[in-house]
């Protein structure tokens, strides 16, 4: 019992110790990444409200893939509906 | 054979489960039921004690062939995905696809809150060898603290599959209880002002790192511990089929049908381990007992991690997303959110505690990953290749072989 | 090798399928085109009878390794899931998942009308020994009364594998002429009067009642008839995966693309087992006759006992719905909702007719039960265990085991 | 087993990946790094190569098990998929069920520009035996001219196992480059008046010949080429799950779910092939060459037959639908498109480019059937029966039993 | 033939006894079962058109799935597009 | 290297043949069966816009699957909201 225990103690510490060793060779490696690879905001899309041609464009194209989409269910053909109504922030 | 009407009803009266029907049978029936109740009208992890009571209550009815060591039954089929270790890793490559790491990556030093619960593994694991268990039980009973299922079921099959049951039993029921047995440790460990604390808003991160993570975490983890391979790298892969962006569908497989599929046969699979003979033993009582032990302890580690985190940061991280560190994602992380709100309605931590709750997983994975270094043949013993590459054979088959082979070698 | 330009040629002359095509593979081909033309223009069982027929043209294609017999084939792997009776069980996995027992609890005695269907089963299996079957082949040849696929094909694989082939076909077969087979016979057994019996509503069920029925079922049934535990267990797993409304991500999956899979693989296996010396034989035209013979007798137990039943309950019970209990869900039950709206357009028999429906689907199982209580091997012979553990093996290598392991005793 | 400190310590450090990290596993981490960037990134066949390259990086960390040769580990579960010739025809079900064979049928005679874009697998199959690979790894080696992935691996794994990595890796990439690598050939080898051609409009076709077609490929093909039956055969019975009408549930699951599952896990085995002692070699090198010249020969194939049909009929083919014989759907038909498009934006010829680019995949299933009836072992050898049976058996347990059974001979 | 004759039948008598047996069994648990637990009908829902407010909150859900799973076909942002038109019966 | 090319060479041509030969029987037994079977143009379906009933039918069929569609995503029941706005082209 006592040389299991102890046997059991070490391997405990000895774990944790590869635990945190592991992970924290993980944090420094993420927080390179995270400071070689920063965070960039999309460019601000222009603002599709106004230039209805682009805005009509990306609609077209929402509605066309949820038309093939509601096709799939439907197993009918896309031309027999029409997807309305999905308005663009 | 003989077809008088008396021979085939003594017949079929002898082949009714009735007529080997033990106690232990009826006790499983029960406990089987109990798993079902507790899924059903509890909600403890339904997804997996519903099939895993179910197949409980299969493998237990006398001579239906489905006990996981009834070789050629069915739930035996399914228990060799256990065997051979398929089954988790593609359960952890679901898991992978259904994980989102952007709060541990915009707050990457949770990772060591993920690190601190998993003394709940190894005061466990004192604690089982202190009852009685060798280090190999000792390390699988340990590990129900990683509160992680899939990596709870790796280890068991690998170093203690006769514990497999009872082991799995506990991790998935504890995981639920989640909620009842953490907010009284958190609430006893933190101070209402430290519960206070609000957190800053988790910087964004870039896609980049996002779609870099799993190739990182999977070379510098599983260099350091190549046993996790498996199990890491599945949960590695199915987040890059998330973050990619270029897998839509491999991801949505991953996280819907494919994970749902191998749910059922892990389950079933846990489930036929739970024979009377693997799970009436004082062993299982006291498995449950060390592993809701394990449980605190985690819970505890997490919190003081926590509290030190919050002194060394100035008292900008709350002490109470450190609970979440135990993984049982995301329970965990909800716990830490209600137990903070409860101090403060305007206190919303449930993203700061995702970090750690996933960061958890990786904790667990990796203590995995150092039994699995420790205790592991990663080098598979010489003579048992042909045992190995039949892997369905049965015992006293494997007996004969050897006998053949030994015969054999005498002979020369 | 030589690759001369004449020996190229001449290897491959040689290797076409034509150099070893024979008249039993010829008919065997328009046979697998009769079935995809019945499961398509007319609508026989598509989702079997398309994949079952094309199986058989693939396996009849000579040199194309494609056969059930052909050891390392692709279909031959496919055949393993029937061998090994994994396939049939999972398929009843998603039967469950789809199935809705309300009508049946609602109306609980229609199980009576299940079990008196089987009575289809047994006079098949005395015409199959009068026409000179054996007791085992009786019994597989009768199941195809049950009305239930998986069952017969379960059946079939453990009592005559050599005979699944045309059982299968004939059970499939015969389930899609439900609704020509069966009217007729409704016809003659009923008085218009009868027909025009219009059933009190059913009466709603409690959900907890729902959920519990899965797991009573496979408390009662395994336990009296063990053999059956992989079907019946199976079945109400997914239907507690329906009912029990924790599980909606298991039961989406059990009934849509896992059952599929399934179906993919176990229909391609039945049609490789569609070959020229399995299936162009007297017996096949003896089991399509007894198959058809089964449906009959099952429709006519079903309403003589739906006329006692009537009689009982003093005419509240319409003797259509009796014919339902030949399974074949849902097709029988819309034959009796037809039947009755013959006769009075106003009657809707439908959900009354679900009842004794999926009553049939337990009462054809619980036959099955009986039958492998009688005549299954619920214990394996002892040293069958090696060739056992390596499944896929072909009897010559089983020999040599066999002789490898004799030598050695008798060098001891 | 000793547990002091000392001692587990070093255990833990011997068994690091970093123990045995050689540079071979660190190039190839660096390839599967390279894979890994073009699928995400460049948007190379992402749905195979990112699995592919995650299986190389799992492969390639020292002591993870993860190789295809590691008997037991997971990949190489899957790897028996490739080796047993289960995934790639599962994978052309898939195809077909995807695949509309319409414009193919408007048009038939572009079943000859498929032909004759497997010149390019000829030309290739002979640049490979100058380079010293033997007629079995030429084979193997050709077919990456044909452009379809499932293929290639099926012949590779039947042919050349051995070369399986560099081949799928070249084969994948390739079709991703198919952008770049056909449209200046496709300019060099036309006048802007060809390129201007436009074609009539396909007429339409009956539905009942798109059901019939599926039966009649796999009966003309597959009897005169009984070795590509597992390929061809699963192809068209996926077509005609699409054009039957009556199994939409199969249909779809085919296309879906079972695919993604199947892509998930031939990825990751082609993957776990690509180790340093298979794939670092001088013959990757000369694969890598030879499979662009497979694919600049089977352009210039389909482009000059392309030609020869344009003057054929009169000016009413344009022979840039020629180059979409390749295959590599629908990547080349789109080129044939752009480069039409560019010589005159009004010509459209996608759907006239469909009918060879499916045909292609015809076309190389057929070349393949070429190569298996020369090359392959429809007959397996008598004694290997055993080894056979348990697949998964490694080297050395295979010797092991073959010494029994000649030890056994031996003491008859 | 007599013999296996006579075995058929005996097994079939056997066999229909069985299954009429285990049937029943199953009958008379059922029926216990429903007696034990009869069906209650549920609380009727509070109507939903009324609170105004819990009605918007709902929508927003709706709409925010249905954003998501667009936003997953599309492979697009769901911040790029909004659904309007759920309306609540 | 040689015999080996010469092989090459006999191999190649030999396989061409075949597959020209496999293809060409293929196309003529294509050609056969498109004659055999020729397209036939579906009957004009009755005009949808101005039956207005059936329209509507059409429309509640596919609202019918939207709505199914929906609460299969929101595990919600299919009564709880309403599908408009699928105009019928
Ligand atoms: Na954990
Ligand atoms: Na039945
Ligand atoms: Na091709």
């Amino acid at each position: 019992m006592e040389t299991s225990f102890l046997a059991a103690v070490n391997v405990s510490i000895l774990a944790m110790a590869v635990i945190f060793t592991v992970l924290t060779v993980l944090i420094f490696t993420i927080q390179g990444l995270v400071k070689l690879i920063p965070y960039q905001a999309p460019p601000p899309a222009p603002s599709r409200r106004q230039t209805a041609s682009s805005a009509g464009d990306d609609q077209d194209n929402h509605a066309a893939v949820i038309t093939a989409v509601l096709a799939m269910h439907m197993g009918k053909s896309p031309n027999e509906f029409r997807i309305v109504n999905i308005s663009q922030r | 054979m003989e077809f008088s009407f008396g021979a085939s009803a003594s017949k079929i009266l002898t082949t009714t489960g009735f007529s080997s029907l033990e106690s232990g049978h009826i006790i499983m029936i029960l406990v089987s039921c109990v798993l079902v109740y507790l899924a059903i009208w509890k909600k403890f992890e339904p997804l997996l004690l519903l099939p895993m009571g179910f197949g409980c209550l299969l493998a237990n009815i006398p001579m239906s062939m489905m006990a996981y060591t009834d070789s050629g039954g069915l739930l035996n089929f399914f228990y060799q995905g256990i065997t051979h270790e398929i089954l988790p890793p593609l359960i952890f490559l679901g898991v992978g696809a259904l994980t989102d790491f952007g709060p541990l990556l915009a707050n990457p030093t949770t990772l060591l809150l993920g690190a601190a619960a998993q003394v709940g593994v190894y005061v466990t694991l004192i604690g089982a060898v202190l009852l009685g268990f060798n280090m190999h039980e000792a390390s699988a009973i340990g590990i129900i603290g990683g509160a992680d299922g899939p990596t709870s079921i790796f280890i068991a099959s690998k170093l203690a599959p006769h514990l497999l049951a009872p082991i799995a039993v506990a991790a998935y029921s504890y995981m639920s209880l989640v909620p009842l047995i953490q907010p009284p440790i958190m609430k006893l460990l933190t101070t209402e002002k430290e519960r206070k604390i609000k957190m800053a808003q988790l910087k964004p991160i870039s896609q980049t790192v996002k779609i870099l993570f799993p190739v990182v975490v999977t070379i510098v983890c599983c260099l350091m511990l190549p046993g996790v391979t498996p199990l890491l790298g599945m949960l590695m892969l199915g987040n890059l089929f998330r973050e990619s962006g270029v897998t839509a569908r491999l991801h949505e497989t991953a996280e819907t049908h494919l994970i749902n599929i191998v749910t059922i046969l892990l389950a079933l699979a846990v489930g036929s381990s739970m024979t009377a003979s693997s799970f009436l033993r004082l062993e299982t009582l006291k498995i449950i007992a060390l592993g809701l032990l394990a449980f605190c302890i985690a819970t505890i580690g997490g919190m003081v991690f926590g509290k030190i985190m919050c002194k060394m940061t100035g008292g900008r991280v709350n002490p109470l997303i450190g609970s979440a560190g135990v993984s049982a994602v995301p329970m965990a992380a909800r716990v830490s959110q209600k137990v903070g709100a409860d101090a403060d309605p305007s206190n919303f931590l449930l993203m700061h505690a995702m970090g750690p709750n996933v960061a958890g997983v990786i904790g667990s994975a990796v203590a995995a990953g150092v039994f699995i270094s420790l205790f592991g043949d990663t080098v598979p013993e010489p003579h048992a290749a042909i045992a190995d590459a039949i892997g369905t054979i049965e015992p006293g088959a494997k007996a004969a072989i050897a006998q053949v082979v030994e015969a054999i070698q005498q002979n020369h």
